[in-house]
């Protein structure tokens, strides 16, 4: 019984609405964006222009967007696996701090095996700390019925300090550089693919990886168990659900995952571990998760879209001169907008039918 | 007579249904009005839209005392004298009676302060002459749901409200609290006030009202004076067909004990002992009706046997097994169902789609699923089957279940819990907060399960269920059985009197 | 050992690290107790932070820069209103935008309007004045802890002690905790939850503008790019577990003060810095462990006891 | 439903990619005067007020006086962009400055490609590429001269604000290995002047929190220190303003941050990243610079050490400057050797 006659349903309600919404809001952040370089003194349109040109120029720029992307997908989906359970870890940065030395300690120390043992050993070892790491505030919360938004939240300093003394003290390179551990083993490399960019092979782990938890998450019973406890845990237990041990095992999974955000940091992009390896992977896979209601799809999509913007606000800076810091108010109107999805859809139907107060 | 409200051509539009189309609706100063209709009908929807809430309204008039007003929120209403006692309290829990009761008229000292003496002291004034006997320093949480419901209409009287809507206000009460809360109603409407009594329970329309105006699908279907009419008409009225109040039921079958509790105590939430003792059996083939007065430990016996409750002490046996340690979902395997009391925070996930809720259970099991694969053709015809069987009205099973209605949500929940192969069943106050229409189709169920051989345990507050399916009815007062009987051995004021603690077996 | 920690110094450390976390936290428990769960106040201390000194230099007066400050946050206030109450959306997410907003927004105009980068520092920023209390100084040692704060740091306690009141004690605050607690109650008790809302963001815009002011022109006499470093943070994290109690969320924010202050002396014993600086967060997440482990227990030993008895 | 939702946005996402690249083709290829290209990249972000900013006006004067194109790109210490801005600035310059020893990876790889760009590494020293030129700073000298003179000025209390305790400080941005070479150096040359003198080291943890700063500086104030060595970045502004209201002196680092506080501040430690820019470029120009060189800067290359200006004579004693000058001088002559800590 919708009300079909006003002229903004017919063309912005029906099946597509997020899809308008989200588009709408991504080009009224422009609008809002170029208003402010307009005011910075510069023509938004070369602005722009230089933005998609750094984030699609040629092969080696999109190339640079697939690698930010691919951590991207894995700190996404490590929050929407938790936030779906129910289980809100926002913990991602540490964890991916935490699994990037992991898996460099293991590329280091480890040596004379093959490739094919080397990497998913030094992923693993990403994989058990950084659910470890997540496992803390998971069972804090299922035991003592801590705040687990906040156990996660103080737990992410401590990490990237723990990192940061090991890295700059006792792994810290001997041959002069400062801050970061020596090369890891040649065997625990991930192949780059093109000449002039750190693009390489963990962006096909990212999608296998973001497959398989599209799989598990929309089509396997464990999914499932997990959405309905995330929904309504009572009524997971009610039904039969082990609701304690699904969420625990959802932030497991999700530490495992920030864990390998890290691990491909280290051994795709940077082969070494840094004291500062990630600014915000895991805050930025937090929205990425927020933005599409911790869909796995749509996580793979906006992640892609952050990785252009990332990419091509540097561009722009290089290009133009803008400061970096307007992408960001541009990035902050963005998600303002596509938040608010749901209002501007009540505002757009002129009913005031928000759904009700919380 | 005076008219003290009229709304006239009301029209409520939803995203997904009409709530009300065209309704006119009056109330005269001096009287009781019910407002009955199914659930779904719009009753509450209409009152609401009085009471200023559900705004804006797509079409209609509101004339208060002859003036049309503009009523775009609760408090134009409390100013034109309008109160509402809503179906689920609106009470803050952690506050105290009396900071409830002042919560939006506060009174201050100082000119800064909450006066909480005031508060006090206005509280004790009006218990006092309404003769409703309240500790105002009390927090609401800890109080019984009758005590909140004189709280709710404490609240109305102390801002001074002429107009008083209670929206189902006998569901949670006791025999006894209902007839209280008809003396009530009565000397209210004596000092000149004017009320609208929404329910669906026939016999308190024809106990209390004055008039009845009869909904049906957001529709008036009929405005009788109630000495004039009987309660098939309006009950015609109401569903548009027929209605049988009596369901046929056959001779039981018993076949052999399936639950045997022997001694079980369990604590409430509160850690107080809410099970003390229990002892039962409960034969494949008939019902055992729990009798007793909400919150005397119904629940956490239910909950106890479906194992989301830990026991303390006794034994549960089902089907000769030791079943103390065995999860809920191993219970559920084993062949327990339950439908809980509380279906919105238990019994479904509001939020969840129809499908997942209807497969939950059955959604690791062949054929919906082969270890972790979920098969989703399958599940789809799964919860169409039940869709169809049970009638559930719904476009769509992949709509979010909050879209369904409060009889359909019971449908859902039966259709769960009745589909799977359960040699148990727990019903807990099945029919609370649904129709007529959704009773009937609802009892025969239960019936059709006893006689395929299931053991069934119901629990429930209202008597006429009890009475109406039970092949034995056993009492429960403070966590105890205090009395087993069959329905025909005792009458109904004798089995309140086991209920309220006055009288008790052994 | 204990001597050369636990110094009157320590104290005082504590009480000047404390008060931008409780300043913002204050703010942040308003809303939480109206029922908004309210991430923002980092941004909003890094807008308060920034303005309070546009407003100092350009005016010349430090109050007027105070009143800049907090009429800028206010600004970003109501944009969050308008996203979390208006329109309903996740809060989460909007204190996150609004967070990243006020990093790049602030970056923008330091370069704008300074024309400088990283920092702005100028003697013609003035400084919030500090507070002496003459009677203190007989007292030796708590002159050396309590007396010649800025003046932010004595509001701060004031600040305390009036939320304190406004909310268990004054109609406003009964309404404030009814938005939280039971919205739908207060709502068809006659008030508009949506308006009791939009005043506690005020309040929090108001207090996050104090923690930017006193962090830019009381603490220090300047401006550095994201100078708020995690300060709305912690206060969102003391505020979770004050459990929207103002004087818990004071001993909490202290803790935190405490134990930040604590880290540099550990330093000086010879700990590396990265452990001394994980000490606040671990001490934090530890006692609050201890505070709920005992709930638990508490129940669990309430429930044998009720057992023992009955069986 | 929702996969042919996102179809549609992946097809829009490349329309844009095909209109972007289009863009690509036309874009105007007018080039006027062929001026040298200088980009310099740095690690971290402008507006440090010393190392960063020190290049960043070096390059300004390059521009100014030497006539050369410039531009600066940022990664705001986000490794992911290290790559990025080296990759941009590789592309298109003559000349390119990567400041930040956390860049090193970067380099090595993208150097060998653009053989006809020249790349200038500075903050640390990388050998064996044909077009890396290496520019590394011995703050641990410079570092050491300013400790010898805290630890004279420390003991001379005719001095305001300077109290009896042999007691001077350091405070530091991060506990990593580059502030380490400072605090090596510092407490080597103050404990050769005074075995006595007690350095109190603390770390504030952040490059960006000032207020930190400050109450890392008051915790070692009220410990008796009367002369704090600042070497922490934004952090800095803090250090600077506790020891303004405690009355007590800091050395500024990187450039003369003298200005910051007329004063408070008794000395700075320079390290001439701008300088040494500037100087680069033009012998870039001259046809002097030689490639894949490995420079040094330490005192002896005036690269490092203190300003020597007058307004801090102002403060110090002559005494301690002259001083100052003779163990510069046994610093060049190798009869002081100072400890390295990278």
């Amino acid at each position: 019984m919708q009300k079909k006659d006003n002229i903004f349903y017919k063309i912005f309600g029906g099946k597509y609405q997020f899809l308008w919404i989200t588009l709408l809001a991504i080009i009224l952040a422009f609008v809002v964006g170029a208003v402010a370089i307009i005011a910075n003194g510069q023509n938004p349109l070369l602005a722009y222009i230089a933005l998609f040109k750094g984030s699609f120029g040629n092969i080696n720029k999109v190339a640079t967007v697939l690698t930010r992307t691919t951590i991207l997908i894995f700190t996404g989906l490590a929050v929407a696996i938790a936030f779906r359970s129910g289980i809100f870890i926002i913990g991602a940065e540490g964890q991916l701090y935490l699994g990037a030395f992991a898996s460099a300690l293991v590329g280091i120390y480890l040596t004379n095996i093959p490739k094919v043992v080397h990497i998913p050993l030094a992923i693993l070892a990403a994989m058990l700390v950084g659910g470890f790491w997540s496992f803390i505030p998971a069972i804090l919360k299922v035991r003592y019925k801590m705040d687990e938004v906040v156990v996660s939240l103080m737990m992410n300093a401590p990490a990237i300090l723990i990192v940061g003394y090991l890295v700059n003290e006792p792994f810290r390179d001997p041959m002069g550089q400062t801050g970061m551990t020596v090369l890891i083993q040649e065997s625990a490399r991930f192949s780059r693919l093109l000449e002039f960019s750190r693009f390489n092979t963990t962006f096909f782990i990212a999608l296998s990886v973001a497959f398989l938890m599209i799989y598990l998450i929309q089509r396997s019973t464990v999914g499932y168990e997990w959405k309905i406890t995330g929904l309504n845990p009572i009524f997971s237990r009610f039904g039969g659900v082990y609701s304690k041990k699904r969420m625990l095992q959802a932030a497991v999974i999700s530490g495992m995952l920030a864990g390998i955000a890290g691990s491909a940091l280290v051994l795709g992009e940077f082969y070494r571990c840094l004291d500062i390896i990630s600014v915000g992977y895991g805050w930025d896979g937090l929205l990425v998760a927020m933005i599409v209601n911790n869909n796995p799809i749509g996580v793979i999509l906006v992640a892609f879209l952050f990785g252009v913007l990332k990419t091509g606000a540097l561009a722009m800076e290089a290009a133009t001169n803008i400061p970096s810091e307007l992408s960001l108010v541009i990035q902050s109107i963005v998600i303002l907008f596509v938040a608010a999805e749901r209002g501007v859809i009540a505002l757009i139907q002129r009913k005031g039918e928000v759904p009700p107060i919380v | 007579m005076e008219k003290v409200v009229e709304m006239r051509g009301i029209t409520k539009i939803f995203p997904t249904v009409i709530a009300n189309n065209d309704v006119d609706f009056s109330l005269y100063k001096g009287e009781i009005q019910a407002l009955v209709g199914e659930n779904g009908a719009g009753k509450t929807t209409l009152m609401s839209i009085l009471y200023g809430m559900n705004q804006p309204i797509d079409s209609g008039r509101i004339f208060i005392n002859g003036k049309e007003e503009r009523i775009y929120h609760p408090h134009v209403a409390i100013n034109k004298g309008i109160g509402m006692v809503h179906q689920h309290f609106m009470l803050v829990p952690s506050f105290t009676v009396s900071e409830n009761i002042v919560l939006g008229h506060e009174k201050r000292k100082n000119g800064i302060l909450l006066d909480k003496e005031e508060a006090i002291k206005i509280t004790k004034e009006i218990s006092k002459k309404h003769g409703f006997l309240v500790a105002p320093m009390a927090r609401v949480q800890d109080l019984p749901l009758g005590i909140q419901q004189r709280i709710e209409i404490l609240k109305l009287l102390y801002r001074g409200t002429d107009i008083l809507i209670l929206d189902e206000p006998t569901a949670v009460l006791t025999p006894q609290e209902i007839k209280e809360l008809f003396s009530t109603i009565r000397s209210l409407v004596s000092e000149g006030r004017s009320i609208v009594f929404i329910t669906h329970k026939l016999p308190e329309v024809m106990a209390i009202s004055d008039r009845v105006t009869v909904m049906r699908k957001g529709r008036i279907t009929g405005v009788l004076e109630t000495k004039k009419t009987t309660m098939k008409e309006i009950a015609k009225l109401m569903v548009g067909r027929e209605v049988l109040f009596q369901v046929e039921k056959e001779e039981p079958h018993f076949k052999g004990v399936v639950l045997e509790l022997n001694n079980i105590k369990a604590l409430s939430d509160r850690i107080l002992l809410a099970v003390n003792g229990v002892s039962l059996k409960v034969q494949a083939g008939e019902i055992l009706g729990i009798a007793g007065i909400e919150g005397n430990g119904q629940t956490e016996l239910a909950e106890v046997v479906t194992g989301l409750r830990p026991l303390v002490s006794g034994e549960i046996i089902f089907q000769s097994k030791n079943i103390n340690k065995a999860s809920p979902r191993q219970r559920r395997e084993m062949g327990i169902a339950h439908i809980p009391e509380d279906r919105l925070k238990t019994g479904i996930s509001i939020d969840a789609t129809i499908q997942d809720n209807l497969v939950m259970g059955a959604h690791y099991k062949k054929p919906l699923a082969r270890g972790i694969h979920r098969y989703l053709r399958q599940t789809k015809d799964y919860a169409e089957k039940l869709i169809n069987e049970y009638d559930i009205r719904t476009a769509n099973q992949n709509l979010p279940t909050i879209s369904l209605s409060g009889g359909n949500l019971q449908r859902l929940v039966i259709a769960r819990e009745f589909s799977f192969d359960s040699k148990l069943l727990i019903i807990s106050q099945p029919t609370r907060g649904i129709d007529i229409g959704s009773i009937e189709f609802l009892h025969e169920k239960i019936l059709s399960m006893r006689d395929k051989g299931n053991a069934i345990l119901l629990i429930s507050a209202d008597l006429d269920e009890i009475y109406a399916l039970s092949d034995r009815i056993a009492v429960m007062y403070e966590g105890e059985m205090v009395g087993e009987f069959h329905p025909d051995e005792i009458g109904r004021e004798e089995l309140g009197l086991y209920m309220t603690g006055a009288k008790r077996e052994n | 050992m204990f001597r050369e920690l636990f110094t009157p110094q320590l104290l005082r450390a504590t009480i000047r690290m404390t008060t931008p976390i409780i300043l913002a936290a204050l703010g942040g428990l308003l809303t939480y107790k109206a029922g908004i769960f309210n991430i923002a106040m980092e941004g909003m201390i890094l807008v308060g932070a920034f303005s309070a000194v546009v407003g100092g230099y350009f005016l010349g007066n430090c109050w007027l820069g105070v009143i800049v400050a907090i009429l800028a946050v206010l600004l970003i206030s109501a944009i969050y209103g308008f996203f979390v109450v208006k329109l309903k959306s996740n809060e989460f997410i909007i204190g996150i935008a609004i967070n990243i907003f006020a990093n790049g927004i602030t970056v923008y105009l330091l370069r704008a309007i300074f024309g400088v980068k990283g920092a702005f520092s100028s003697p013609e920023i003035p400084g919030l004045p500090d507070v002496s209390f003459p009677l203190l100084d007989k007292i030796g040692i708590l002159n050396t802890i309590l007396n010649n704060h800025s003046i932010f740091i004595y509001l701060s306690w004031l600040f305390v002690l009036l939320i304190y009141i406004l909310i268990y004690k004054t109609p406003l605050g009964i309404r404030i905790r009814a938005a939280g607690e039971h919205p739908k109650a207060l709502e068809t008790a006659g008030v508009s939850v949506s308006k009791i809302r939009y005043i506690t963001i005020i309040l929090n815009g108001i207090l996050c503008g104090f923690a930017g002011a006193h962090l830019s022109l009381g603490y220090l006499t300047l401006f550095t790019e994201g100078m708020s470093d995690g300060r709305g943070w912690i206060a969102v994290a003391t505020v979770i577990f004050g459990e929207g109690n103002p004087i818990m969320t004071f001993a909490i924010a202290s803790l935190f003060g405490f134990t930040d202050g604590l880290a540099f002396l550990l330093q000086g014993l010879g700990i590396p810095d990265r452990f001394a600086r994980i000490v606040p967060h671990f001490t934090v997440i530890f006692a609050l462990f201890i505070v709920a482990r005992r709930a638990v227990l508490k129940i669990a030993r309430k429930k044998r006891e009720v057992i023992r008895k009955e069986t | 439903m929702f996969i042919r939702k996102k179809l549609l946005l992946n097809i829009l996402i490349l329309v844009a990619f095909v209109l972007a690249t289009m863009n690509v083709s036309c874009a105007p290829v007018e080039e006027e005067k062929e001026a040298l290209k200088v980009t310099m990249v740095v690690s971290g972000g402008l507006g440090d007020r010393s190392f960063f900013d020190s290049g960043a006006a070096g390059l300004k004067k390059a521009e100014e006086e030497l006539g050369v194109e410039t531009q600066i790109l940022e990664c705001k210490l986000d490794p992911s962009a290290y790559y990025d801005h080296t990759l941009a600035a590789a592309e298109n310059n003559d000349l390119v400055f990567i400041i930040g020893f956390q860049m090193a990876d970067q380099l090595v790889e993208i150097a060998p490609k653009y053989p006809d760009t020249q790349f200038v590494y500075i903050d640390g020293i990388i050998e064996g590429i044909e077009n890396v030129t290496s520019i590394d700073y011995l703050e641990n000298e410079g570092s050491y001269v300013v400790g010898a003179m805290a630890a004279m000025a420390t003991t001379r209390t005719e001095i305001p604000g300077i109290n009896e305790e042999k007691i001077i400080g350091l405070v530091g941005g991060m506990d990593i290995p580059v502030i380490h070479n400072f605090v090596v150096g510092f407490e080597q040359g103050a404990r050769d002047i005074d075995p006595g003198v007690k350095v109190e080291v603390v770390y504030t943890g952040s490059f960006e929190d000032p207020a930190k700063g400050k109450e890392a500086t008051l915790a070692i104030i009220d410990k008796g220190a009367d002369i704090v060595f600042q070497v922490a970045g934004k952090t800095g502004e803090g250090i600077i303003e506790a020891c303004k209201e405690k009355g007590v002196y800091v050395i500024g680092v990187d450039s003369d941050q003298g200005w910051l506080a007329p004063g408070t501040v008794i000395e700075s430690m320079m390290k001439e990243v701008g300088m040494s820019i500037y100087e680069t470029i033009k012998k870039f120009q001259d046809g002097t610079y030689e490639k894949g060189a490995v420079y040094s800067y330490g005192v002896k290359e005036d690269g490092v050490g203190p300003t020597f200006s007058d307004e801090y004579a102002k403060i110090l004693p002559q005494e301690i400057i002259d001083k100052m000058r003779e163990i510069e001088q046994k610093i060049i002559s190798g009869e002081i050797v100072v400890e390295e800590a990278k």
